[in-house]
Order: structure tokens, then sequence, then C-alpha cells
């Protein structure tokens, strides 16, 4: 049957613009290998993992399905042709809970197979993880080590002090007196667990360490929790994801990841707040 | 604006659908309203975990209120019963126990605060302010409504008026008990 | 309720004068200016008030984000300083959410598609129509004037979490713009309670003869739906402003905790949890995307099938999945916290219950397209814009696979891939409806035809910026890139920030294609070739009255609806079509 | 406290829940900054400004000591900026002690109860932001009198003033080279900071009259221009506090003040 493809100019434009579009969005995503940034914890390859089988399997929907949209709007443009029947009632089912079973299976598989084990590992203190403190405030990341006793000092809110004593930490507490404070600076140790009690003096901010895929709001009045082991040695930053006014982008803090020897030396030629 | 009115057409519609409309709005508005509380009482639940929270001991007036807007409930039926569109007495009897329960509420507020408890003074009180007033510009609400269901005593559409009347009454209730025991 | 008395006064002052049948009811119509284009009860009117509201508001709304787009593309020329940056990027969420596409979508396209689609002569309560707009109107002044009282506009981001919001000492000098921020979200809220009120009413109550839900257009049950879902929600944010407000001005500690030390200053709050306003946030937060966004999709089923030229893919269970996707809507809002400091198990469940909601989604997007198969598509602008939404829908859709995976979400929380799909959902995709919706039913607004190479113009430019702009936030999003930064100096970012002038010139593209938008709607209103009844050929009974309508919507009876509101490949070649309310 | 019951009662019934009551001003909070109060005395704020006197007025001089071993100022971490880090490549120390051979820097000494409004005499003072610290570390001006607040460093910082009595003002300077004026009307001591360089802290000090001096790295002062009168002079330091003592002065006087030396707590 001959058709009067009227609209075969805008079919045949749209659907290069969404062929376009999708091989110029999977172009710059093999080109840029995903846009990810380097990773360096142990959870973190593992959230990558997570990441990718979402490329693979969103973007397998994603490119079919603009495929197939392409596809209709060159063949089916104009006003002659096939002529519509309904869809059988079967047919309709099988559109219906194909795509519900597709989806949920592709979903909810990858997020329990893959993700739930990761995100069991980045919330679950292990019995020898090494515990730092981090205390945000406008816009200052400051982390508190132990010290020797591998105890925190309490406390004091009165003897606060924003040049001389950021922490508060109450200078008559002995467990206080060799807590190492460290104002953005964050050492930690390759291939340690680190348990994180993250807490916050003023607003919400989040410690957010890209490199280590970790991101955990700091929120005053509780504290929340987030781990990480470091799996190689080298530099990072924390850089604040949760708006904090406007200094919101200034607030930063270095990161070294230093080998567990480097580590304890730097640890033990570091002086406690009170000593 | 005379010409404006939109009776014209709206009477035209089938007969009873501007009933139904205003009962669809009513129970929307119920189910919004209920919400709201909703809202408030997981709110109060999550603040009472705190260290801080401290009850604090409720004016006994607040159950002489509770009664009046029981009260109220009851002669909002009577009216509904008494004479389908609303018998104005008994309408006329649930706007004044309503009123009265709003007059009540006020010296509530004034004991507290001669007791030296105010909004900011702890997370209770903070909730106890909050809440009743709250509840009062809902009570306020239906004061109004049942007062133009009074100017149009027997064909007012008392269905809906006393839906809301009793969802202001069941969350007095509702939020009296949560403030006095929870 | 303002209409019971409304009817009930006039009648007790005795003007029934206009006791008429259901024949005559069209006329006597307002008459002057005021009544009839400023303070009118007619529905048209005031869904065209609320466009010509949007596409004000969007000057402001998409200038700012000019403004701030020039700053990250160009850092270091004293665009603008840092406390501009942040308030500009609230008040640019604030507006385009509230102001622009909700006052457009729902409340513009809805307000004049309702009645006519479903039949009625006008909303169910057309005085508490008038009163939504005129509510919104002073909401969307006050937001504006906080730009103005000292220390400029709110800057706790367009979601107002404490205590950032809740001191008034943690924003540098902002004392009031958050306070008139609350108060205009609290008109607002009004605005939206008033209009959905009428919407459910008029919806459930008011239909034409013979229009069984079943046969309702898509549009009308993607609105009820959406509205169902605001009424439900918006309390709760009620609920969470009336508490901010109280920690603001009022002394009280529902969201300040204990301990707070602000700027060197220990603050006297006790005791209170700044995670709950969160929760109440994100409990309206989340149903609010869906408010936005199933309009236009119900838009998009509409105008496919109109100019798909045969009834959408499996009507039925697109309803049912609309259902669907509003009864999980309300149960999922913790996505929007897997790092919030929220038990991490909660974390995990509402990960696994977000996405649930990918299913009944993924019947949509397969309907919407289906609906393409077999058809004899007309590439008119509306339909462009639809199938612009479907392409939208499907990319945007598919990034929140990502974000609602808590696990991946640890390295996509606040960061540009959430800007990316974000602005997928509910600005493209809204928009991209909005737009099908105007170009569709403008006959119906003003009597006249947009013009159509005007019309794909807007079409290409918008659909190539906003792709672009979009897609590659995605890409910077998985370079890590944080949202909401004045300027960027973290090393592992810098990859990503370097495509920010590409993103900026893209917007501007996007930008310029409005333009030619704004410049066709004026024009065509007042110029534009005569429409018709019908003149795209569709079957809904919004066109079987004169183009514009006139008071009361149809001069004639009632119409009364016979058959499914898709009738389209009818006839021996298929290419025949039958109105809904057509007597055969 | 507030005490608003009625308040309350009135907003919510009237759904406008917002007014201006319940001015946030919290009760003590024990500032650990130490701002002082700089009352500039006389309290008749309505005056005329008067015009210092240089020729005639009694000139007071005096060096601040300190008793004891002085607190060692700490060093300051500057990881967090790679500019602050470079700029101080053998590290940075604090500046709130600055005590040399037992004489303080950067002490406020003033008149605290000069009756009148002066007007300022030296010119309008800078205060730089210069490799991460504030430079003066104290600054003095008279109500009203314009400073100039400077960013020398290619990094951003905000400056924040926690004033109680003038408004508080907190602005962000992105770049070197950037200026902005800044006016004080109401006489107090303002702690300045920088919220994104934790460290940075300067004091300014607003003063009725000109009657005023922050010690030199030798512990000196000098106030001159002093009208004739008995007076109570205070030396003020951050972290050490305050010493009061009363003078009494003559025209051209010329006397040299002695103040109790600070001690360590």
């Amino acid at each position: 049957m001959p058709r009067r493809n009227s609209g075969s100019a805008s079919a045949l434009l749209l659907a290069s613009f969404l062929l376009i579009f999708t091989a110029a969005t999977v172009g710059a995503m093999i080109y840029k290998k995903c846009y990810l940034p380097p990773v360096m914890s142990h959870h973190g390859i593992g959230v990558d993992k997570m990441i990718m089988y979402i490329i693979f399997a969103a973007g397998f929907i994603f490119v079919v399905g603009h495929l197939v949209l392409s596809k209709f709007i060159v063949t089916y443009s104009g006003t002659g042709g096939e002529s519509y029947k309904p869809m059988s009632h079967r047919a309709e089912l099988f559109f219906t809970f194909g795509p519900v079973i597709l989806m949920v299976a592709v979903s909810e598989i990858g997020v329990l197979v893959i993700g739930a084990p990761v995100w069991h590992e980045v919330y679950t203190q292990q019995p020898d993880d090494l515990v730092i403190e981090i205390t945000a405030k406008q816009y200052e990341w400051t982390a508190r080590y132990p010290g020797k006793d591998g105890k925190f000092g309490l406390r004091d809110i009165k003897q606060y002090d924003e040049t001389e004593n950021v922490l508060a930490l109450d200078k008559h507490d002995k467990t206080g007196k060799d807590d190492i404070v460290s104002r953005g600076l964050l050492v930690l140790p390759a291939g340690k667990g680190v348990w994180f009690n993250i807490r916050s003096w003023d607003v919400l901010h989040s410690f957010n360490i890209p490199v280590f895929r970790t991101k955990q709001d700091a929120v005053p009045g509780i504290f929340t929790h987030t781990r990480v082991v470091p799996t190689t040695v080298g530099t990072a930053e924390i850089a604040c994801a949760q708006i904090c006014s406007a200094g919101h982008y200034r607030m930063k803090a270095k990161v070294l990841i230093k080998s567990p020897e480097d580590f304890a030396k730097w640890l033990s030629e570091q002086t406690g707040q009170f000593e | 604006m005379e010409s404006n009115r939109p009776d014209s057409w709206e009477r035209s519609v089938a007969p009873g659908r501007r009933a139904d409309s205003i009962q669809t709005m009513a129970f929307i508005m119920v189910a919004g309203a209920i919400m709201l509380f909703t809202t408030f009482t997981a709110s109060y639940l999550v603040r009472r975990e705190s260290v801080d929270w401290a009850g604090m001991a409720l004016p006994r007036l607040v159950w002489v209120n509770t009664a009046l807007i029981l009260l109220s409930s009851v002669t909002m039926e009577i009216a509904r019963k008494v004479r389908a569109g609303g018998a104005p007495r008994w309408v006329a009897a649930t706007i004044g126990l309503g009123v009265l329960f709003l007059v009540g509420q006020v010296f509530v507020w004034k004991q507290l605060a001669d007791r030296g408890a105010f909004v900011s003074t702890s997370p209770h009180a903070s909730f106890f302010y909050m809440l009743t007033a709250v509840h009062a510009a809902h009570l306020a609400a239906g004061i109004t409504v049942l007062l133009f269901a009074f100017r149009r005593a027997g064909r007012a559409p008392l269905g809906v008026c006393a839906a809301w009347w009793h969802l202001v009454g069941g969350a007095w209730v509702w939020v009296a008990l949560l403030l006095a025991f929870f | 309720m303002a209409i019971t008395h409304k009817q009930g006064s006039d009648a007790a002052h005795g003007h029934d004068d206009h006791g008429h049948g259901v024949g005559d009811a069209h006329d006597h119509g307002p008459t002057g200016f005021i009544s009839k284009y400023i303070f009118s009860f007619d529905h048209k009117v005031i869904g065209i008030q609320y466009l010509l509201l949007a596409i004000g508001m969007s000057f402001i709304g998409v200038g700012l984000s000019f403004w701030f787009r020039t700053q990250l593309a160009w850092p270091g020329h004293d665009v603008m300083t840092p406390e501009q940056y942040v308030s500009f990027v609230t008040m640019h969420g604030t507006i385009m959410i509230f102001f622009v596409v909700s006052a457009a979508l729902s409340s513009g396209l809805g307000n004049l598609a309702i009645p006519l689609q479903i039949g009625a002569r006008d909303m169910a309560f057309p005085l508490l129509n008038m009163l939504s707009f005129w509510t919104i109107l002073p909401a969307a002044l006050i937001m504006i004037a906080s730009f103005f009282v000292e220390g400029g506009a709110s800057g706790g981001g367009w979601t107002v979490y404490p205590p950032l919001s809740a001191l008034r000492n943690t924003l540098p000098g902002a004392k009031w713009g958050t306070t008139l921020w609350l108060l205009a979200m609290a008109l607002f809220i009004v605005s939206f309670t008033m209009g959905g009120l009428n919407y459910t009413a008029t919806i459930l109550n008011l239909r034409a003869r013979g229009m069984s839900l079943m046969r309702m257009p898509l549009t009308i049950w993607c609105w009820l739906i959406a509205t169902l879902l605001g009424l439900l929600g918006f309390p709760a944010l009620t609920a969470a402003a009336i508490m901010l407000l109280l920690d603001r001005h009022g002394g009280t500690s529902f969201f300040l905790p204990s301990g707070l030390i602000v700027s060197g200053e220990p603050m006297a709050n006790v005791g209170g949890t700044p995670l709950l306003f969160q929760h109440l946030f994100w409990f309206l937060g989340h149903p609010e995307v869906y408010v936005l966004v199933l309009p236009a999709i119900g838009v998009a089923f509409d105008v496919i099938a109109t100019f798909a030229r045969r009834p959408p893919q499996a009507y039925r269970y697109s309803v049912y999945s609309l259902l669907v996707i509003a009864l999980l809507g309300m149960v999922v809002w913790g996505h929007h916290m897997f790092v919030s400091g929220m038990n991490p198990y909660l974390g995990k469940y509402f990960s696994i219950s977000t996405l649930l909601i990918t299913a009944p989604f993924a019947i949509l997007g397969v309907n919407l397209v289906g609906s393409l198969w077999k058809a004899r598509i007309r590439f008119t602008t509306p339909m462009l814009f639809a199938l612009g939404l479907v392409s939208a829908v499907g990319t945007g859709g598919i990034g929140g696979l990502f974000l609602a995976t808590s696990t991946a979400d640890l390295h996509f929380h606040d960061t540009y891939f959430v800007v990316g799909h974000f602005h997928l959902m509910i600005g493209v995709v809204t928009l991209t409806g909005t737009f099908a919706g105007i170009y569709y039913w403008f006959p119906k607004m003003f009597g006249r035809m947009m013009n159509e190479t005007l019309g794909k113009i807007h079409f290409w430019t918008t659909i190539i910026g906003t792709f672009a702009v979009f897609t590659i936030q995605h890409f910077q999003g998985l370079g890590g890139l944080t949202r909401r930064y004045y300027e960027y100096s973290a090393q592992v970012m810098m990859p990503a920030a370097s495509l920010n002038p590409m993103v900026t010139m893209f917007a501007f593209l996007a930008g310029a294609g409005q333009l030619v938008f704004f410049v066709n709607f004026f024009w065509s209103a007042l110029r534009g070739p005569k429409a018709g009844e019908n003149p795209w050929d569709a079957t809904t009974l919004e066109w079987t009255t004169p183009s514009p309508p006139g008071h009361g919507n149809w001069p004639g009876a009632l119409p009364v609806v016979t058959g499914d509101p898709y009738g389209y490949a009818t006839g021996p070649d298929g290419n025949g079509f039958r109105m809904q309310n057509a007597k055969d | 406290m507030l005490k608003l019951p009625l308040w309350v009662l009135t907003i919510m019934l009237g759904g406008l829940l917002v007014a201006g009551c319940g001015d946030g001003k919290k009760e003590g909070g024990g500032n650990t900054g130490g701002t002082g109060d700089a009352g500039g005395g006389g309290g008749d704020a309505g005056g005329a400004v008067k015009t210092a006197d240089m020729a005639n007025g009694a000139t007071l001089k005096g060096v601040i000591k300190f008793d004891g071993t002085p607190p060692e100022n700490k060093p300051i971490g500057t990881d967090a900026d790679a500019v602050c880090s470079a700029a101080h490549p053998t590290g940075l120390k604090g500046e709130i002690y600055m005590v040399k051979d037992g004489k303080v820097a950067n002490v406020i000494v003033w008149v605290k109860d000069c009756p009148g409004k002066y007007a300022a005499v030296a010119p309008n003072p800078t205060l730089d932001q210069h490799g991460c610290q504030y430079v003066p570390h104290v600054l003095g001006v008279v109500a009203g009198q314009e400073f100039t607040i400077k960013n020398s460093d290619g990094t951003t910082h905000n400056i924040h003033g926690m004033a109680k009595k003038n408004p508080e003002f907190n602005f962000a300077q992105t770049k070197a080279g950037d200026t902005k004026g800044q006016k004080l009307s109401s006489p107090e001591i303002i702690k300045v900071k920088c919220d994104i360089h934790g460290w940075m802290g300067a004091y300014v000090g607003v003063f009725n009259n000109p009657f005023f001096a922050i010690t030199g790295e030798d512990g000196s002062f000098e106030i001159k221009g002093l009208p004739a009168g008995k007076y109570k002079l205070q030396a003020w330091h951050e972290k050490f506090g305050t010493q009061d003592i009363d003078v009494e002065v003559k025209e051209k006087d010329s006397k040299v003040v002695e103040f109790p030396a600070f001690k360590s707590e």
C-alpha cells in the first residue's frame, strides 16, 4: 500500500535526533569510562560495581526503548499504512506484566545481590576498626583521634573556643587529655577499617569523600556513622555535600591516606589537645 | 459582580450534583485534616523520645472543655435528626457550645501562662499550645460554616457540617488524650 | 464551603432570577471587564490567568538560573556573591516548582481542560476557584518580595532543612528571607488546596452523563490522582512549616537539638530532631514529584492519541498503574534521605520499595511508546512535544534507578546526577507536557491556532537544549560533582566541572527557544488564524464546543457521553474518528 | 524566654504564622570570645560630635605588662586550604598571646567614661586578610568611621563580624584585591572571624571617641588629646580580660599611667 508520508521530514528529523542522543550518551559513557572518579576504598569498589550493573541494565532499556520509539516514529508516520486493530487481551497482558517482571527483576535483584552487602559493609562497625570522630561546623571539618588510651574524652560545651578548643573538649577529663584534634586534615591508614562518628555543631553538613564513595550527613544533636577501608596510599578531599549556607563550596578538608607504618608514625608525632 | 454569579449555570447541572460536590469536598477536607493531625501526632511521638521531655499536668478545665465539645457533637446530631436541613435551635446550641469551648481554651492558656508554662518553656508546652491552636482554627472554621447553616436553617447541607464538626470533636479528644497521657 | 453560603445568601436576598433549564444556561455571562477577565469565576479565564502567572514567574525563575549558570561556567568574574548564589539556587527551585510548573500544568491547564473534558459548565465551586488564583498571586508576590528584605531571599535550599532554615543567624544576615518563604508557601498550600478540592469535586461529581470513570480521558485521571496525592501530602508540609516557624520566631525546639553552637555562640535550644523535618518534608516532597509529573504524562497520552490517530495502548492498565504509583508514592519518601543519618535498615526498605515504582512507570512507558504502534502520526507541534516527553520520561526514569538504589546513592546523593535527574523529570517532562498542552488546547483558550513554524523552532531549541543540559549533568554527577557549589576547586571534581561552560551554553539555547514561544503565544492569541470547533480532529468533549467556548462552555445542552474518549481509527479505512458524544 | 501564649493564639487563629515578636536574642550564652563592653561612657548619644583638641588635650602613655609565663600560641593546621599552607611553608601559629619580654601586644587601652562623641582623628584603617591571617589582629575605629576590609589572598575569605549592638555582618570576598568599606555606629568590641578558615580571628573596637590606643609589640600605648577631667581607663585583652584604673588629667598634661600587669590564670 502506498504511504503518503506527509510527516516524513519531521519523522526522520525526530528519529535521527533520538538516535543521535542515544548514541551520544552511550558513546560519551564509553569514551570517558562512565566518568567515575578513581576509587580508593574497599566498599567504593562495590559501589562502582552496583553503578556499573545499573548502567548496563538501565542502559540496555534506554537504548532499546529509544530504538523502538525511533522505529515507530519513522514507520508509522503519515496517513496511510496498515490499519490499527486493538491489541488482543493476551498481548495487552504481556506488554503490561512483561515490563513489571523485567523491571522488578532487574532492579530488585541488583539491589539485593550487589547493593545490600555493600550497604551492610558501610554501616556495620567491625571490632578492630579505628574509630575517628568527625565534627563539622560552618565551614570546617575537624577530626578527633582517641589518642593512646583509645578513649574519647568528654565534651563541655562551656569550654568551646573557636580558636583554641573547637571541639569543646573538657580539659578536666583525663581520658580526653591525649585526644588528638586535627583541624582541616584527616589522616587515615591504608588497608585498615575506619569507623567514623560524625557530628555537627550547627547545621546539616555532609561528610563526602568522592574517591571513597562515602557520603554521610553530619546532623547536629546526633552521631551518624559510616565505615571506610581505604585501599591505596594517597590524598583525597572532604567536600561538604549538604548545603550549609554561603560558604558551603569552601567547606573542605584534606585527607591523607598513609601506609599503616606512616600512619602510626604520624599519630605518635601528634600531641594531645591538653598535653 | 452581580452578573458574575456562578449560580445560573451551576444549577443547570443535574440536580443533586451540587450537594454531591460539597460532600466530596467535605470528605477530602476531613481526610486532609486527619493527615494534618496524624502528622502532628507522629511528630509528637518522635519528639517525646528526647531526653529533655518533661510532661506537665494539664489544667482540669481541659476536661470540662472536652465535655463541652462532646456535648456539641450530640446537639449537632440532634439538629440533623430533628429536621432535614437542620433545626435552628439545635444548630444555635452547637454554635454556642463551640464558642464556649473556644473561650474555655483561652482560659486553659491563661491558666498555663499563670503557671509559667509558655510556648517555648518545654516541648510538651510547645505541642500543647500549637496543637490546641491548630485545633481551634479548625473549630473556628466549623463555627463559621455553622453560622451560615444557621442562616439557611432548614435548607443547609447539614450532613457535611456534621461530618466536619465530628471530625473537629474527634480530633480534640485525640489531641487531648495524646497531650494528657502520652 | 464558601460557595455554600454564596448560593445561600443569594437565595436569601431573592436574586434568584437565573432559574434556567439545561438548554439555555450559557448566556448571562459576566459583562464588565473586571468581572470577566480579572475577578473571573470562569475556569477558562482562571486557567489562562494561571498560565500568565507561570509565564511571568518563569522569567524570574529561569533568569535566576541563567545568572548562576553564568557564575558556574565562568567563575571569578564577580557575577554574583556566594550569598546570592545560595539564595538564587533556592529561589530558582521554589519558583520553578511551585509557581511555574505547578501553576502552569496542574493549575493552568487543569483549570482550562478539566470541565471541558468531562463536560461540565464550570468547576464545582467557581468562587473557590477564583480565590485559589487570588491566593497564589500574593504568594508569588511575597516570594519575590523576599529578595528585597535585609539579607536577601532564603538561601537554605528549596528543601529548607533545619537547622539552617530554623536559626536566623546561620545564613548571612537572613533574618526574614526564610520567614517570607514559609509565609508564601503557606499561601501556596491554601491556594493548592482550594484548587485541589475543586478538581476532585468537579471530576467526581460533575462529569457529563454517560462518562463513567473508565471513560474519562487519561489526562483527567492523572489530574485526579495527582490532586489527591497533593491534598493528602500537603498537610504534612503544613505541619512542618508551622513547627519551623515556631522554631524561628517562637523560641521552641521542635527541630533544634541540644548543644548547638552557631558561629561560636551556644544556642538555648534543647532536644529537637532535625531529621523529623526531613521526613515530614519528603512525605509531601516525593508525592509532589508525581503531582507535577503525572499531569504531563496525562497530556502526552491525550495528545499522542489524537495525533497518532489511534487509542492509547492498554488504557485500563495505564489507569491501574497510575493508582499503584499514587499508593507507592506515599510510602517511599525516605529515598531522599539515604545518607541523612536515617537508620540504614530503613534505607534498605525505602530502596526496595522505591524500585517497585519502576514497575508501574515501566507500564506507562511501554503504553506511551506502544500507542505509536500501527499509528498514522501527524507531526504537529504538540505531538512533537509529546514525543519528546516520552523520551524524557524514559531517560529520567532510568536515572531514577540509580538514585533509588541506596548503595549507588552513596555516590550520587547531592551531586549533579540528582540535579540532572529531577530536572529531566520535573523540568523537561513537565514543561514538554505543558507546551504540548498549550499548543494543543490553544484554540480553546483564544479561539486561534498557534504558529506551527515558530512552534517547531521552539520545540527543537527546547529539546536539544534541555536534553543536552541535563544529560551532561548526569555525567557530571557520575564524576562526583557536588551540587549547590558556587565554584569548584576540589581536584577530583575538576574533570566534571570543566563541562560547566558547555552546560551553560546549552541552557542559553533552551532559554532562547522560550522567547520564541513567548512571542508565538501572545502573537497567536491576538493574530493567529481562527480555529474551528475541532481543528485537530480530536474526539474528547472539549472539541464539541466552539473555540473558544463561551460562558458555560456549551451553547446548548451539555454533551452526553456515549463511548470511549479515544474513538480513533474507525471507519472502513481506519482514518475515521468518533466523537465521545457521537449518537450512533 | 518568651511569654507569648496570647500571641500564639492570635497568630494561629489568623492563620498568619509570622510575627516579628520574639527577637531571638539568647540570654547569656557565655561567649568565650570575650567581647568587651565598650560603653564609651556618658551615654548622651544624641549630642553633637565634638573635635578632640590635640594641642591642648592631655596625653596618656604607658606599657602593658604580663607577669609570669604566658600561654603559648598553638600551631595551626592549614591543610584544608592549599593557598594558606603555601603562604606559611614553615607552619602557622596563633596570634592570641603576643607577649614579648613580659610586654603584651594587641591590648586595647581606652577611656571608659568620657562623655560626648568625638570625631575620628586617625585616617580610616584597613583590616587586611593576608596569608590567611588578619592584619592587624586588633583594630580600633571611632563610631561611624569607615574602615576597609581587604582580601590579599588568592582564596575565599568570609568576614563574619559577631556584633551584638551593631548589625552582624557576614560576607565573602572571593579573590585577591576585593575590598569593602564597613561602618559601625555603636560602640563595642567585635570579634571578626572567617568561617572558612576557623583559625582566623580579629577584633575591631568601636569607640565614641578617638581616646583609645592599641599596644604595639613593645606593649606601649599612647592616648592623645584627652580633655581635662577624671576618667576610668581600661586595658582590654581578648584572653587575659580587663584591667581598670582611675586617672585624672589637666589640660596639656602628659602622664605615664601604670596598669597592673596581666597574670596567667
